[in-house]
């Protein structure tokens, strides 16, 4: 299966044990990722809450980019980004004005036939091939699934799920074999964009997560998006030196889960990259000790 | 005393009245008088011994009295609360009836004491009474009174009843109305007791049994006093009929000062004003349901 | 001995509200003295104080006499006059000596079931406290019985 | 609008209601939708994560619009609080879009009001964006410097680049793409303040 | 010595689980007077009753108790029993075993021996219960209906329909009411006029309706079936039959210049009028108060001042000597709808509980209109011919506020209920005010929409989104002259600012309030009303169109705020309990009816004054010659509801309630 692919800038960065799963886990399941060429940022928040054109005319240009390679579908991992292409789009069909604006600045139309979709999209309908191949189910895991803000909202635009209560991420965790938690605050905002500019709201509304998924009884968090991941656990460390919430929650990207699953090597997944230690996950699954490189290379 | 004589002439003369009902000198004291002839009304007197209600007289069950024809009736502000109550239960018309009021310095206890009126002989009622004349009348004949003599509080005895515990009332009661031969003369004397067919002598059912025993007499004056509640104008001839002597006035007074602290009602002889039971207010007291 | 007397009561109630309210009472199966006996009548303005009278005569210890509450006749106006006619009798009786306690009044609408309970078990209770009423029943005694 | 104590006297120097320049008509054309669909039912603010934070809440954003009270609404910087986490969009009663008429309210604002973006927010945005101008996406390490330059907020999280840097997850030398031109003849054409 | 049957029933186990129905059966056994006494698992099924008429016929019983449930439950059930097998079913009597005793109880020896007690209540009692038949009253099938308005015309075209006569009674000289002055009606803004005039043609020409406009009822005798009613015709000073309604009198009468009632004086009428084009009937009436002729006479001038009516009139109809005339009709039923006043809102009211609002300078500042004269504007047959302008000069205006709940939850001005129609009619006007006038700025003052209704909230929400009416929250704390222009104050409580507005135009919307003269009306026909005058329904559920008094029906606004819908609904719902009542020619009671024992009646007729249904009379007894021996309550047999308030009352007991007579109370009591 073919892929048009666009990583985000932070899965070349902060969030690169996002693509390091998901290329182990598209390998194993035979889906071929090809990223779309020269792709440029989304532009995020940033460009649409100063200019709803520039928010739409950066993911335009990347569209456009996907059609020249001749890509029917593009996957998104990183929510933000999914979120941007599909309200992209969504407006280009719909606005006329706005779709006038984008040819005008591109010089070119871009078709609004591609097909945008998310990791939540792409492993549920891969469940079956999970279940099958998996190695290692991780039977006994209980997961609390965070949807968050950008992979489900707003429903005109991701139109895949239930707005109000989702469940494919929850099926795929299933397919992995771990248990995925029923808890409440899987549609609650982790902070999102503010994590330098309004660290403080951050922390109050990402601890308020934490906790919620921890009275759930949940082992660990299923995110797929990088900002949530930054949030949770990078800033975790902040949000458990202030309080005493409890255990730390280790957060993973969806994909490293199904990675697991599969059998694949812990570090190819890039669990040591987490800030909150996975480890105390493994041993329940009985899997080894992570071996952190001591150096990277940059 | 020739002002009402002359009226009461007049009034025959005219054929305004066919009967007089006045008082008249008896052997011992003055008794109540049917005048018809013009010629016999100088018998009519009028002075402190002129105890009677002659408006028990008025009541249709007087066929009597009725037979003689239209009357005009010597009345006392106290006998014209009773004139004023039998208009209101619609037994006498207002206007078949002349009523010649007299006004009154207050009367003795018993008709047949002659000595003059001083707070020894005087009846308790007349000595709390402030009405020196009736509000209802058609002639009002005598001169002005003062303000009788003796105590005003009559209804102390009232209050040091109420004051006792339960057991001493009932014993108190079981022994006055242990005496109640059930003669009835409380009833017949009574000017607003004018029941066709009294609930006492209604025997199918019995509500009130007839044999004389203090529990009969319970009912009896019980039922007799809840239904003069609001309407008895305490003349006191009930007390002064009773051959027992029982204090039955008590009775009815418990009722007036009953109604009167619940619904401020008293007793007047303003045919207009509704008795207190047969009407109500939304609001009415009732401290004492549940 | 006053704890083992059971004491005996009539209950004069009037159809649309008391006797309603009790019925619900009992489709609730709300438990409650076995010691009231309850007499229909259409409305508290037939209830007569001879009934009272009458009831104590033949040994009730204790009486109640119920009705819709104010503004809730169903004759509009009857439990009015009930009130004022109930309110004279009950100072004259407590005038001769009759203990008013031994007499309830109370409004229970159709939908008070519980309150009817609490009427029926505060007046047991309590008439069980007076102990039996023989002194009025006995009055006739010497005379005729 | 009149706010000073009505009275007979301040009667004659009340100008008429409302405005005439409309704040309201540009959001209506701007979003395509008309804020008077709201009817106040506080939906959208009862489930804002930011809420708390506001001075304005959500529906009194839109109230404020419905009124066109542009002033009070856009010196306000609670538009600027807004995560676009789209929950009042999607949980809007009456099918209005709360987030899209925010993000045109910011729009408006940052020209009209430029010096009342916080500062903080104002700086990661011109940081982040600057970031896309220069090489056509987000280069962290750069984003973080240039935020703090902007922000002021200079040693903020500064002890977790070494975290950061141990896990690889910070790239020191930024690519740029080919299509940069490309990319800043968008930045030109769309004529964004450049938020300072 | 009576011949009773008792029986008692186990409900299954509702009364045989803890009342030992068997040992209350054999104890009444032994009651003297019972003849049979048994127990059955379910009296009141098939082979329970059976077994009742059974012993009926075959033991000649002259009374049966059934010791069962409430008789609330099957009363009727037994009585229906008793009767297929011969018994009046007023000598069949329940005790209640179940609601009262089994299910109370646990104790199963003391529920028995209450079981017992309770069952001996009925026997004797049953013991001094009379065979009653039932009443049957002469139903007289002719309608009354009180009031021309929509509740009116659309009950009595209803009656007529179902085949009765009806006499319609409008005070004013046409039909029509306050329906009549509305432009369009919400929410389907279709012409009031247009839906209103052939329901008001249909009733002038309906052979079953005899309409009488311009007419008043004076007094209101008898009883359900059986009222006479008199009614007062004022003098129009025109001869109904005589005028043909060619209208020459109105274009000759020199006094053109009084301001007319029907559009509330923003429009002029004459001294001879007809109050709007489509009255029905269309008859002029003579205001003699402004008529040149009656002033004249008044002044006591000799020869007639003015006569220009006269003069013109073909047919000869003008008639200045008429004088009010009456007519008495018998009727069967009584439908009330006499509709609403509205709120008056200057600072003069005439009810001393009410306060006006000086705040908005109604009657000071021209332009400070209220609803029903918005109508008049935006009525097409209106002064302005449905053009919106200023009463002050005529302008259009650009800027208009609208302000609800005027006289509305307001208590200080002593209305605290919500009128119910004003949030409907404002946005109305909103939408019509968009309309008709380019570029207008419509702003409407609120406290809270209440438009609960088919197609209600969708209207308002019309208003707001399609017509651009700004609804802005809250009270008006005072209007302001200002240059020719009247400036709003208030705060919208939503934003909490202040908001100040120059109007061209301000229009209150006005609370609906009971019809001034209710009391008298609803004395004649004894029937109540609340604090605030509108008519009490018998029960605010169950029976809304019913009142205490049989017979008497209400319909629309007069029994609180209503709109058109509701108006007609209660109207048809009205008729129908009166074609009800008609489809018999007897109406059947109860015969649990107080009766009087003349011989010891003493007339002293404390009954008549505790009777809530005044169903006392005074009869006289007379001798052989015809003498007046005395005179002596009488019962009313079709107005007495059997409350016995009168029984108990009565000093001597000369009043006897048949199926709770003293006899059988005091054989219950006996049986304690």
């Amino acid at each position: 299966m073919r892929l048009g692919y666009f990583p985000g800038c932070s899965l070349h960065g902060t969030a690169r044990e996002y693509e390091e799963s998901l290329k182990a886990v598209a390998a194993a399941l035979h889906i071929e990722l090809e990223e779309i060429r020269d792709w440029a940022c989304c532009g995020a928040t940033s460009a649409h809450a100063t200019s709803r054109t520039l928010g739409v005319a950066l993911p335009a240009r990347t569209l456009m980019q996907a059609e020249k390679q001749n890509l029917d579908r593009i996957f998104a991992p990183c929510a933000a980004c999914y979120n941007r292409l599909a309200s992209a789009q969504h407006a280009l069909a719909h606005d006329a004005t706005m779709a006038s604006q984008i040819r005008s600045i591109l010089d070119y139309s871009p078709k609004t036939s591609v097909s945008i979709i998310n990791i939540a999209q792409l492993l549920s309908a891969q469940a079956g091939e999970i279940q099958k191949n998996s190695k290692a189910p991780l039977n006994g895991l209980k997961i609390a699934c965070y949807y968050g803000c950008l992979l489900v909202r707003p429903p005109e635009v991701c139109k895949f799920d239930d707005p109000e209560a989702p469940n494919s991420l929850d099926h795929i965790v299933s397919a992995t074999g771990a248990a995925p938690v029923a808890w409440d605050m899987a549609l609650e905002c982790c902070g999102g964009g503010f994590s330098l500019s309004r660290t403080a709201s951050v922390v109050r509304l990402s601890r308020a997560i934490l906790k919620s998924a921890r009275s759930a009884g949940a082992h660990a968090l299923a995110v797929a998006c990088p900002m949530c991941h930054s949030n949770l656990d990078f800033r975790q460390q902040a949000i458990n030196k202030r309080n005493r919430d409890g255990e730390a929650m280790p957060i993973l990207f969806l994909s490293q889960l199904v990675g697991l699953s599969l059998g694949l090597d812990p570090i190819q997944l890039g669990l040591h990259r987490h800030f909150v230690s996975p480890q105390p996950l493994l041993d329940r699954i009985g899997m080894g000790k992570l071996q952190p490189e001591r150096r990277e290379q940059v | 005393m020739q002002e009402l004589r002359d009226l009461a002439r007049r009034l025959l003369r005219e054929n305004q009245v066919n009967v007089i009902l006045g008082y008249e000198c008896a052997r011992r004291g003055v008794r109540p008088a049917f005048i018809t002839e013009a010629a016999d009304c100088d018998r009519l007197v009028f002075d402190h011994r002129c105890v009677h209600n002659l408006a028990a007289y008025l009541s249709p069950r007087r066929t009597h009295v009725r037979a003689l024809g239209r009357p005009a009736v010597v009345i006392k502000a106290c006998d014209a609360r009773a004139v004023a109550g039998l208009i209101r239960e619609s037994q006498i018309e207002r206007e078949e009836t002349v009523l010649i009021g007299v006004r009154c310095g207050g009367v003795v206890l018993d008709p047949a004491d002659s000595s003059p009126l001083s707070s020894g002989n005087i009846a308790p009622r007349c000595s709390a009474c402030d009405q020196r004349e009736p509000a209802l009348f058609d002639h009002l004949v005598g001169e002005p009174k003062g303000a009788p003599a003796g105590e005003a509080s009559r209804d102390a005895r009232l209050s040091e009843i109420e004051a006792m515990n339960p057991e001493e009332r009932l014993g108190l009661w079981i022994g006055l109305l242990g005496r109640c031969t059930r003669c009835h003369a409380c009833r017949q004397i009574c000017p607003m007791c004018f029941c066709e067919r009294c609930i006492a002598d209604k025997t199918q059912p019995a509500w009130i049994e007839t044999s004389p025993h203090s529990r009969g007499n319970f009912a009896w004056h019980l039922t007799r006093a809840l239904h003069l509640a609001g309407r008895c104008v305490d003349c006191g001839e009930c007390e002064r009929a009773c051959p027992a002597r029982i204090p039955l006035g008590l009775l009815s007074r418990k009722a007036a000062r009953s109604v009167a602290s619940r619904y401020g009602y008293v007793v007047t002889d303003d045919p207009a004003i509704p008795t207190p039971i047969g009407s109500f207010q939304f609001d009415d007291g009732q401290e004492f349901i549940a | 001995m006053a704890s083992s007397f059971e004491p005996n009561i009539v209950a004069f109630v009037c159809n649309w509200c008391t006797y309603t309210g009790a019925d619900l009472a009992g489709t609730s199966r709300i438990s409650m003295a076995p010691n009231v006996r309850i007499i229909r009548l259409p409305c508290t303005g037939r209830i007569d104080t001879l009934f009272i009278l009458k009831a104590l005569e033949r040994g009730a210890d204790g009486i109640i006499v119920s009705g819709c509450h104010p503004a809730d006749c169903h004759y509009t106006a009857g439990n009015y006059h009930a009130r004022r006619r109930f309110a004279i009798f009950r100072d004259l009786m407590e005038f001769v000596g009759i203990d008013p306690h031994r007499v309830t009044f109370s409004w229970v609408s159709a939908s008070e079931g519980g309150k009817w309970a609490e009427v029926v078990d505060r007046t047991t209770e309590r008439v069980r406290r007076l102990g039996p009423f023989r002194t009025y029943p006995r009055l006739a005694r010497g005379a005729g019985e | 609008m009149n706010t000073s104590a009505p009275s007979p006297a301040s009667a004659g120097d009340i100008h008429s209601f409302p405005p005439a320049k409309s704040l309201l008509s540009k959001i209506r054309n701007a979003i395509g939708l008309d804020p008077v669909l709201c009817y106040q039912c506080g939906k959208c603010s009862a489930g804002c994560p930011m809420a708390s934070e506001m001075d304005l809440k959500t529906h009194e954003i839109i109230r404020l619009l419905q009124l066109d009270l542009g002033e009070r609404l856009l010196s306000s910087d609670s538009i600027w609080l807004c995560l676009t986490c789209e929950t009042c969009t999607t949980r809007c009663p009456m099918e209005f879009d709360p987030a899209a008429a925010i993000d045109a309210l910011r729009e408006i604002a940052l020209r009209e009001y430029p010096d009342r973006v916080p500062r903080s927010i104002s700086a990661f945005h011109s940081a982040f964006l600057d970031q896309i101008r220069m090489h056509g996406r987000v280069f962290e390490f750069g984003l973080v410097a240039f935020y703090k330059l902007r922000s002021g907020a200079l040693f903020g999280d500064v002890e977790s680049v070494p975290g950061m840097l141990a896990r690889g997850k910070l790239g020191l030398k930024p690519k740029r793409i080919q299509g940069i031109q490309e990319v800043r003849r968008i930045f030109s054409q769309c004529a964004t303040e450049k938020p300072r | 010595m009576s011949r009773i049957g008792v029986f008692i029933c186990h409900c299954g186990e509702n009364i045989g689980r803890t009342v030992d129905c068997v040992r209350v059966a054999h104890n009444l056994e032994n009651v003297p007077g019972v003849v049979h006494s048994i127990d059955y698992k379910y009296m009141c099924s098939d082979p329970g009753q059976a077994l009742i008429k059974q012993a009926i016929r075959e033991l000649q019983l002259d009374g049966v108790v059934v010791g069962a449930c409430s008789p609330h439950m099957h009363e009727k059930t037994f009585r229906k029993a008793a009767a297929a097998a011969g018994l009046n079913p007023y000598l069949c009597e329940m005790a209640n075993l179940r609601e009262h005793c089994s299910w109370i109880h646990e104790d199963r020896e003391r529920a028995t021996d209450k079981a017992i007690g309770l069952a001996r209540f009925m026997v004797e009692k049953i013991k001094y219960n009379r065979p009653l038949a039932t009443i049957r009253i002469p139903v007289e099938r002719r309608a009354l209906v009180i009031g021309g308005g929509i509740a009116g015309i659309q009950a009595a075209l209803d009656i007529a329909d179902g085949g009765r006569e009806v006499i319609l009674v409008e005070k004013e000289p046409s039909i029509g009411g306050h329906m009549s002055q509305l432009s369009e009606t919400f929410p389907t803004l279709d012409c009031s006029q247009c839906i209103l005039t052939p329901r008001m043609v249909e009733v002038a020409q309906h052979p079953n309706i005899q309409l009488l406009a311009y007419s008043e009822v004076e007094s209101v005798e008898g009883y359900i079936g059986n009222f006479q009613v008199k009614i007062r015709r004022k003098a129009r000073s025109v001869d109904e039959i005589k005028c043909n309604g060619c209208g020459e009198c109105q274009k000759n009468c020199p006094n053109q210049k009084i301001p007319g009632e029907f559009d509330r004086g923003l429009g002029m009428r004459t001294a001879i009028y007809v109050p709007f084009p489509q009255a029905v009937p269309n008859i002029p009436v003579i205001d003699r108060a402004k008529c040149a002729f009656y002033r004249g006479k008044a002044k006591g001038v000799k020869k007639a001042v003015c006569g220009k009516c006269a003069e013109v009139c073909g047919p000869k109809a003008i008639d200045f000597d008429q004088q009010d005339s009456f007519v008495t009709e018998e009727v069967g039923a009584i439908v009330v709808a006499t509709g609403y006043q509205l709120y008056s809102i200057g600072k003069a009211q005439e009810s001393e509980t009410l306060r006006g609002y000086g705040e908005y300078g109604y009657g000071a500042i021209p332009d400070v209109i209220d609803g029903l004269q918005f109508e008049r504007l935006a009525s097409a047959s209106g002064p302005t011919g449905g053009k919106i302008l200023r009463p002050s000069d005529g302008k259009e205006p650009k800027t208009i506020v609208f302000l609800q709940c005027i006289g509305s939850r307001d208590r200080a001005k002593g209305i605290e209920y919500c009128s119910k129609i004003c949030c409907m009619y404002v946005a109305k006007h909103a939408i019509l005010y968009h309309h008709k006038v380019d570029h207008g700025r419509a702003i409407v003052f609120y406290l809270d929409i209440r438009a609960g209704g088919k197609g209600y909230d969708e209207f308002v929400r019309r208003a707001i989104e399609e017509s651009h009416a700004l609804y802005l929250r809250g009270r008006v704390s005072r209007l302001f002259r200002n240059g020719d222009t009247i400036c709003v104050h208030g705060v919208d409580t939503l934003s909490g600012e202040p908001v100040a507005i120059d109007a061209d135009m301000v229009v209150l919307a006005t609370a609906m309030r009971a019809q001034p003269d209710i009391a008298s009306l609803a004395q004649k026909l004894s029937i109540s009303y609340d604090r605030h005058g509108f008519l009490n329904e018998a029960h605010p559920k169950l029976r809304p169109v019913e009142t205490n008094t049989a017979g008497v029906y209400l319909a629309g606004a007069c029994q609180s705020p209503r709109d058109i819908p509701d108006s007609v609904a209660m109207a048809s719902a009205a008729a129908a309990k009166v074609l009800g009542l008609f489809s018999n020619e007897l109406l059947e009671r109860e015969p649990l009816i107080a009766r009087v024992d003349q011989l010891a009646c003493t007339g002293c007729f404390h009954c008549e004054r505790v009777c809530p249904y005044g169903a006392i009379e005074r009869k006289q007894l007379k001798d052989g010659k015809g003498r007046v021996i005395k005179i002596v309550a009488e019962v009313n047999q079709g107005v007495c509801q059997g409350c016995g308030t009168c029984q108990a009352t009565c000093p001597s007991k000369s009043v006897e309630l048949e199926g709770f007579t003293d006899e059988q109370v005091y054989a219950a009591v006996n049986a304690l």
